[in-house]
């Protein structure tokens, strides 16, 4: 079933990916130069990498009812954690570490609010959404911190064959992926999304689950700040992670995941990152004037989503072919 | 703190008392000109009341109607956008509290609302970029341009000044122009685009240096050379800016100075003063180029 | 059989009456702190400052009481100011002006909610394209700010309207009109008791025989309505058209929804509680211009801390209630 | 399948009002309707009967709107009718209470009740009035509670009756009442039965959905039976025996009915208690009271709605925290912070709302059985697939819970099986007290009997089992001990040598005096 849900998000993903191809002969092409692999598609995948990255720890937030506004803050003050301690002459691996473990605490503390303290997700983390741009720019004084550190570079532009960040990403999405069908965190997750008091009276420890996945949310927002903070070798506290929130959870319901909680789908939040990537490049390579990139963009979502709506997309399904056999073909799925 | 009341206190003790409302900390620059207005004003014994609109024009509007409330001597400000002060500017002069303007005008028939105007001029930045561009051009030139944040009034003005100059130049061809919302993630992944789906690139004009910078970063990945296989050219002389330039990776910069504390404050002196003051200050701002920015590197402030 | 006792001060109501007691105490702690903060026309200035607010939060209070939510309203302002702005250039009459402003927010809210409720898309992503499309049909419109010289709308802006040694704007004057309009719906009209049974359970709201569909779409025209008629009182705040107004808005209206006691999963909230909320936000903004010497990053960082203040003491508040009531289950 | 013969088919002088003919309705994998033909008369009891799962429940919402049809035609009073959702059936005077309940727990008890139809003056809703009004129904259905008060803050007993009010408070010509009776005690029933026959003798054509066989023949003038979603029999009620009628829901000739009527056997139980209360209780919810459970021991808690039943077994399973006393597990005491520390000492509890605090309801059949035995041993180890699809195997036969599809979405099962899955997740924890709260709640006759044949061999393999029903032959049935609360109070307790049904139902009714009867 879900699998049938995400055909039609896959299908609007290759439709712009053909658009491309149009205004862009070469768009697929791909070549390898000094052992790194160059091309459009892996300029998505990059530039999406941040966002498939909070998206992947939004996803397990919004399984547990929850939202995470402060990803992005979070993301801009791990980059200028970063950057000013190296700045300061600091080592580019204590810079990181120490920005991800200040994220750690970051993510505690919405965790807290949430869990403990009882306050409304979206306003828990809206706090950390105002007051952490707040902190990132207290940080870097309100300037563009300019480093100049090649080990730093490489987290958001260095290439391992593929861009380290694509790699990055990849691997959390793989441990993500697995963490939650080889432990019980999945189930867990989604049992306390959908019937939290049920969940508590079957001894899910609901609080431990909720703090876990605000931190690993935050954890993300951090490993996505260092890279876009090391993309440009800079860090911009007011600007670095801008709106990623939106892009995120964007790309999770695009993805299938409903804001309700409950069941979760990590491949749709896949799909759906790229989709909104590519959606971005598009726009740049095709060349929408800029003053129409919003109009475009919400025509292209609004499309995606009813292609992929329970109502619409049964509709379309059935149109060639009678309603019979297209239980038929929902039974043979089942089994 | 020792600023938390206001009151009418010009007359009395002989302090001026300055409502300065910022639009935001967007930038480097923007965070260089508020550094200059507190640091000028603490210099000249100004009492500063400095608020953050950040970046809306709903709380400037809201820090000004309380800089009324509290009768400061002067309010100053530097309008988010062109439009839409009239009401709180006609109730600044109702209580007879006069206003300087800074970095940008307001669009409004009634001059008397305000005192002066200080600050740069956008569409003359745009000009210096084109007039450079024109002069070193040899040949036909294929420019990308990278745009501020579309509806910005920099971008707009400084695209306006741009082209105006090279329409003389039919061989200069703006071929793709994208906003890359003045930063340098945006630079970066939009000349990334740029460099795919259009070949040939001679020219980037980018808004500002940041999304300069970016565009560094791509020309650099994509195996190019900046500064040589593509010019750059870059409006505002921040200092990474001019590293760049110095190290010829950009080409020419065109200065944006937010460095008007000074002046600002002598003008809030002369206006409290009851002196005559002119309509229009302009800042002081020059172009650079690279030998340029070598020379000027070593004693620049921001 | 027993019968429940009526409790003091009925459980529903706390939220609103504690965001209310912060409210009060803050703007005490402000008038204690600053000189000239305790005036009259502060209070005044508060609505004049946040008239639209208010109006948006209303229509918002609407969808969260269904648990939607609208992500469009910033936009919806913008592009309202837009067309107020670009049909008053092109020398429409101001009130041919305003029906047509009010008439394409409703439009977008229908949109939106047909897609919401009959193709079942999910009121965030809805939301989210119409904002991207609100905010961009705004810039096809002009990429510049356009400046209202239309004289109506002038007067209107700049007329105030004295009341004792106060004076507000027309603005607060329809704000209040919706308030108290919004109130009578939610709470005397079929319509609006379907709104909070729709947020309380869809499901059985439908099995109910409830008209739970056309509440479902109804809640985001209003909401829509309510935008574009916020867009309007903007335009006279402002006299301008731009289509970066309002930026983020939507994220204000929300946090004011909520710490005016509505709970984003549906079914509990009220209107006054909104307005109090939006209050609550209005008098942060004030005391941060007042204390006149923050930094911008310090700005950030009180109005994140402020917000959790608030939330804290108005949880606390209602926790120390509820256990008095013998309420809390847990 | 139905008997064109039959002479229960037609009669005489009557038409129809509901007419249902060969109605299918499928959901992916399941025909839980096929080719039903279906009449309900006006001024009749029609009792609609039949397995869990068997389709009862279906056919319901086919009527109103709820499901499309997938065949068949629907005609009412003879005009063909095709109702686009439930508003439209309640429109056309078809009212309806669903078998979970289906209020909204946000408003108030008087809003739920008239919500759609309240009175109006000048155009807004007179709250004074509606209340007023809500206050007179519920009087009639026996309810004193204030009307204004929150549904929510009510048990789900209370909530069925307000329900019932709701489908009683309009001039319906079709009054449907899919398990109404599930958590009502026998004076509940009693006076919802009244109300039944005063609007049959009006004309109503009422439908009736229970699984206690006594209401059916109480009540019902007509019975049609469904067997795996078709029909198996119409009957007149007075013709028809137990017997028959247990034989056609279940398509095998079967001693059930001799087996359910059994009483279980006594068991010797251990000496040294299990689990002892002293003094415990919470304000508000139960006054303090002492309890010793033992081992191999099936007490039993019996009083009207609201005596505080399910109050007391929250407390012994951490659900909510006492206030005094104090509870001794092995004569250790144990501090009952959250029902995670009493799963983890051996105490589950079911609770009675299946819906709002049972089943998670977006879940599969199997993460549903095995989520508490998974919470216990925490996120990280992972209850092996195998050992998982085992356990789940054999409660699913053991059960025989259907469809036997461990991958079911738990929310589609028919509430009965949703019942049995709740049921095998406490089992599956192997605990040492088991708490049941209504485990019998809309199980049918047969199902019933295997979860009381369940019941008496985990008490013989030695588990304390607490159980908790509001039908009291069940209880006494059953229990070793029965506990007797009243206005939660403990007010007795009875050794199940000397515990008829009406012992129980005079000690419930006896007012004042307060009986004190230690074992
Ligand atoms: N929404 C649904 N999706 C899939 N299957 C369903 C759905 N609703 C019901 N079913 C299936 O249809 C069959 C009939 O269910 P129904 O609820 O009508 O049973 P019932 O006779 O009311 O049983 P009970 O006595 O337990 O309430 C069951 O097998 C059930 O699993
Ligand atoms: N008929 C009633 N009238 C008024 N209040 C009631 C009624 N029934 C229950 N209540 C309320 O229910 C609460 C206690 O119910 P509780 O769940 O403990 O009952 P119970 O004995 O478990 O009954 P059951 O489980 O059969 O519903 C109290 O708040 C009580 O006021
Ligand atoms: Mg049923
Ligand atoms: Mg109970």
């Amino acid at each position: 079933m879900s699998n049938r849900r995400l055909l039609w998000p896959a299908l609007a993903l290759v439709a712009l990916l053909l658009l491309n191809l149009v205004f862009t002969p070469s768009f697929f092409a791909l070549r390898l130069q000094d052992g790194h692999l160059f091309g459009s598609l892996v300029d998505i995948l990059r530039n999406g990498a941040p966002t498939l990255l909070i998206a992947l720890g939004m996803t397990l937030v919004i399984a547990t009812r929850g939202i995470d506004l402060s990803v992005g803050a979070v993301a801009a003050i791990a980059g200028a954690v970063a950057c000013t301690h190296i700045a300061d002459g600091g080592g580019p691996v204590t810079a990181m570490a120490l920005a991800l473990v200040l994220c750690a605490v970051l993510g505690l503390w919405n965790g807290f609010l949430v869990s403990v303290v009882g306050i409304q997700p979206i306003i828990a983390t809206l706090v950390l959404m105002t007051a952490g741009r707040g902190i990132a720019m207290l940080l870097t004084e309100g300037q563009i911190v300019t480093i100049d550190d090649d080990v730093y570079r490489q987290v958001g532009a260095g290439f391992l064959v593929l861009p380290i960040a694509i790699l990055i990403s990849l691997a959390v999405l793989g441990g993500v992926a697995l963490a939650t069908r080889r432990t019980a965190l999945g189930m867990l997750v989604e049992s306390v999304g959908v019937n939290p008091e049920a969940s508590r009276l079957a001894g899910v420890r609901a609080r431990t689950i909720i703090w876990t996945v605000y931190v690993f949310v935050a954890l993300c927002a951090g490993v996505a700040g260092l890279m876009i903070s090391s993309n440009v070798s800079a860090a911009d506290a007011n600007n670095a992670g801008l709106w990623i929130e939106l892009d995120a959870i964007l790309a999770v319901v695009i993805g299938g995941t409903s804001l309700a909680g409950g069941r979760y789908s990590l491949t749709g939040t896949l799909l759906g990152a790229v989709i909104i990537q590519t959606l971005t490049t598009t726009v740049y390579t095709i060349g929408v004037p800029p003053e129409v990139t919003l109009v475009f963009k919400a025509v292209v979502v609004i499309i995606v989503c009813l292609l992929q709506a329970p109502r619409v997309a049964p509709a379309l399904r059935r149109a060639p072919a009678p309603p019979k056999a297209e239980q038929e073909v929902e039974e043979v799925a089942v089994r | 703190g020792e600023g938390g009341s206001g009151g009418a206190a010009a007359g009395d003790d002989g302090t001026i008392t300055i409502g300065f409302a910022q639009v935001g900390a967007e930038s480097g620059w923007r965070t260089a000109n508020t550094k200059s207005i507190q640091e000028a004003a603490e210099a000249a014994g100004i009492e500063l009341k400095f608020s953050d609109a950040q970046q809306r024009q709903e709380n400037q509007i809201r820090a000004i109607r309380s800089y009324v409330q509290q009768r400061v001597d002067v309010i100053a400000f530097s309008p988010v956008v062109e439009t839409g002060w009239d009401t709180v500017l006609l109730e600044a002069k109702r209580a007879n509290i006069p206003v300087i303007l800074t970095d940008r005008a307001v669009d409004s028939d009634d001059t008397s609302l305000y005192e002066t105007f200080l600050g740069s001029d956008f569409v003359e930045e745009g000009r210096k970029a084109g007039e450079w561009l024109v002069e070193n051009a040899t040949g036909p030139q294929k420019v990308v341009e990278l745009q501020g944040t579309t509806g910005a009034a920099p971008a707009i003005d400084r695209k306006e000044g741009f082209e105006e100059v090279i329409a003389s130049r039919p061989d200069i061809e703006i071929v793709a122009s994208q906003t890359g919302d003045f930063t340098r993630s945006g630079g970066k992944q939009v000349m990334e685009a740029f460099l795919r789906s259009t070949p040939d690139i001679d020219v980037v004009y980018a808004h500002n240096d940041d999304m300069g910078l970016g565009a560094i970063e791509a020309i650099k990945a994509a195996g190019k050379v900046p500064g040589k296989d593509i010019k750059i050219i870059t409006v505002d002389a921040v200092k990474a800016g001019m590293e760049a330039l110095a190290a010829g990776e950009i080409n020419f910069i065109v200065e944006c100075n937010p460095l008007l504390g000074e002046q600002l404050m002598e003008l809030a002196k002369k206006v409290v003063a009851g002196e005559e003051v002119p309509e229009r200050v302009v800042t002081e701002e020059t172009t650079f180029t690279q030998e340029e920015a070598k020379a000027a590197l070593p004693d620049r402030q921001y | 059989m027993t019968v429940i006792a009526p409790p003091r001060v009925p459980s529903r109501f706390l939220p609103v009456i504690a965001t209310f007691v912060v409210f009060v105490l803050t703007f005490g702690a402000g008038s204690v702190r600053y000189e000239g903060f305790a005036s009259g026309q502060i209070v005044a200035n508060l609505f004049i400052d946040n008239a639209f607010l208010i109006v948006l939060a209303v229509g918002m209070t609407f969808v969260i009481l269904t648990g939607g939510i609208d992500l469009s309203v910033g936009a919806v302002v913008a592009l309202s100011t837009m067309i107020a702005a670009a049909a008053l250039r092109a020398g429409w009459p101001a009130w041919l002006t305003m029906l047509a402003v009010l008439a394409t927010g409703s439009v977008l809210g229908l949109g939106m909610g047909l897609m919401i409720h009959k193709l079942r898309v999910q009121p965030f992503i809805a939301t989210l394209a119409g904002m991207f499309l609100a905010r961009g049909l705004c810039f096809v419109i002009s990429v510049e700010s356009v400046s209202i010289k239309d004289p109506a709308f002038r007067a209107i802006a700049t007329e105030s309207i004295p009341l004792g040694d106060v004076s507000i704007t027309y603005s607060v004057v329809v704000a209040l009109l919706v308030v108290a309009f919004a109130a009578y719906v939610l709470h005397l009209t079929r319509f609006g008791r379907t709104v909070y049974a729709v947020g309380g359970n869809e499901s059985s709201a439908t099995l109910m025989g409830l008209a739970a569909g056309r509440v479902k779409v109804g809640v985001y025209v209003i909401s829509g309505f309510c935008s574009a008629l916020a867009g309007l009182l903007f335009s006279f705040y402002m006299l301008s058209g731009y289509g970066l107004h309002a930026v983020g808005m939507e994220l204000d209206v929300i946090a004011a929804v909520v710490v005016g006691g509505t709970l984003l999963s549906g079914g509990v909230g009220y209107v006054v509680g909104s307005v109090v909320g939006v209050l609550v936000l209005g008098t942060v903004q004030t005391i941060i211009s007042f204390e006149g010497t923050l930094s911008s990053w310090w700005t950030k960082i009180v109005i994140g801390v402020l917000l959790l203040a608030f939330i804290a003491l108005q949880r606390l508040i209602v926790h120390r209630q509820r256990d008095l009531q013998g309420l809390s289950r847990d | 399948m139905t008997d064109p013969t039959n002479p229960a088919r037609t009669r005489p002088g009557n038409e129809p009002l509901v007419d249902l003919r060969g109605i299918t309705v499928e959901f992916p994998g399941v025909k839980a309707l096929q080719d039903v033909d279906f009449r309900l008369f006006p001024g009749e009891v029609h009792a609609l009967m039949g397995e869990n799962g068997a389709g009862k429940s279906t056919l319901i919402k086919a009527l109103t709107g709820v499901h499309a049809l997938d065949t068949g035609e629907i005609h009412l009073a003879g005009e063909p009718v095709s109702f686009a959702g439930p508003a439209q059936a309640q429109a056309a005077g078809i009212s309806t209470v669903y078998q979970e309940v289906n209020l909204c727990p946000n408003l108030s008890v008087a809003e739920n009740i008239l919500l759609g139809r309240e009175p109006r003056r000048f155009g807004a809703i007179n709250g004074w009035a509606m209340r007023a009004r809500a206050a007179k129904l519920l009087s009639r259905m026996g309810l004193t509670i204030d009307p204004g008060s929150a549904l929510g803050n009510h048990p789900i007993a209370v909530q069925q009756l307000v329900a019932i009010a709701r489908a009683v408070a309009v001039d319906a010509r079709v009054l449907i009442l899919d398990e109404p009776t599930s958590s009502l005690d026998a004076g509940e029933v009693a006076e919802l039965f009244r109300i039944i026959r005063v609007l049959r003798d009006e004309g109503v054509a009422i439908l009736f959905v229970t699984h206690f066989l006594e209401q059916v023949f109480q009540i019902s003038d007509r019975v049609t039976v469904l067997r795996n979603g078709k029909v198996v029999g119409e009957h007149d009620t007075p013709k028809l025996s137990r017997i028959t009628l247990v034989s056609a829901m279940l398509g095998r000739e079967l001693g059930v009915l001799a087996e359910v009527e059994r009483r279980t056997e006594r068991r010797a139980a251990d000496p040294a208690p299990l689990l002892v209360a002293e003094g415990l209780g919470r304000s508000g919810a139960i006054e303090p009271f002492d309890l010793e459970i033992h081992a191999g021991e099936v007490v039993g808690l019996a009083g009207l709605l609201g005596s505080g039943r399910t109050e007391l077994a929250r407390l012994l399973a951490g659900a909510d925290r006492a206030d005094t006393g104090r509870v001794l597990l092995d004569g250790r005491p144990l501090r009952l912070r959250s029902p995670r520390t009493a799963l983890a000492k051996g105490i589950a509890y079911s609770s009675e709302d299946r819906k709002a605090e049972g089943l998670v309801s977006d879940l599969t059949v199997r993460d549903n059985m095995i989520l508490a035995m998974q919470a216990a041993r925490g996120w990280a180890r992972q209850v092996p697939r195998r050992t998982a699809d085992e356990l789940v195997a054999s409660y699913l036969a053991r059960l025989d819970i259907r469809p036997a599809n461990p991958d079911a979405v738990v929310g589609t099962l028919s509430g009965g099986n949703q019942q049995k899955v709740l049921l095998a997740r406490w089992l599956i924890t192997r605990p040492r007290l088991l708490i049941l709260d209504e485990p019998t709640r809309g199980i049918d006759v047969g199902a019933k009997a295997q979860i009381q044949q369940v019941v008496a061999d985990l008490a013989a393999d030695g588990m304390a089992v607490l159980f908790i029903s509001a039908e009291l032959e069940e209880v006494v049935r059953i229990c070793d001990r029965i506990v007797v609360l009243r206005d939660r109070h403990k007010i007795a307790e009875l050794s199940g040598a000397d515990a008829g049904v009406d012992d129980v139902m005079e000690l419930i009714a006896s007012g004042s005096t307060r009986v004190e009867v230690r074992s």
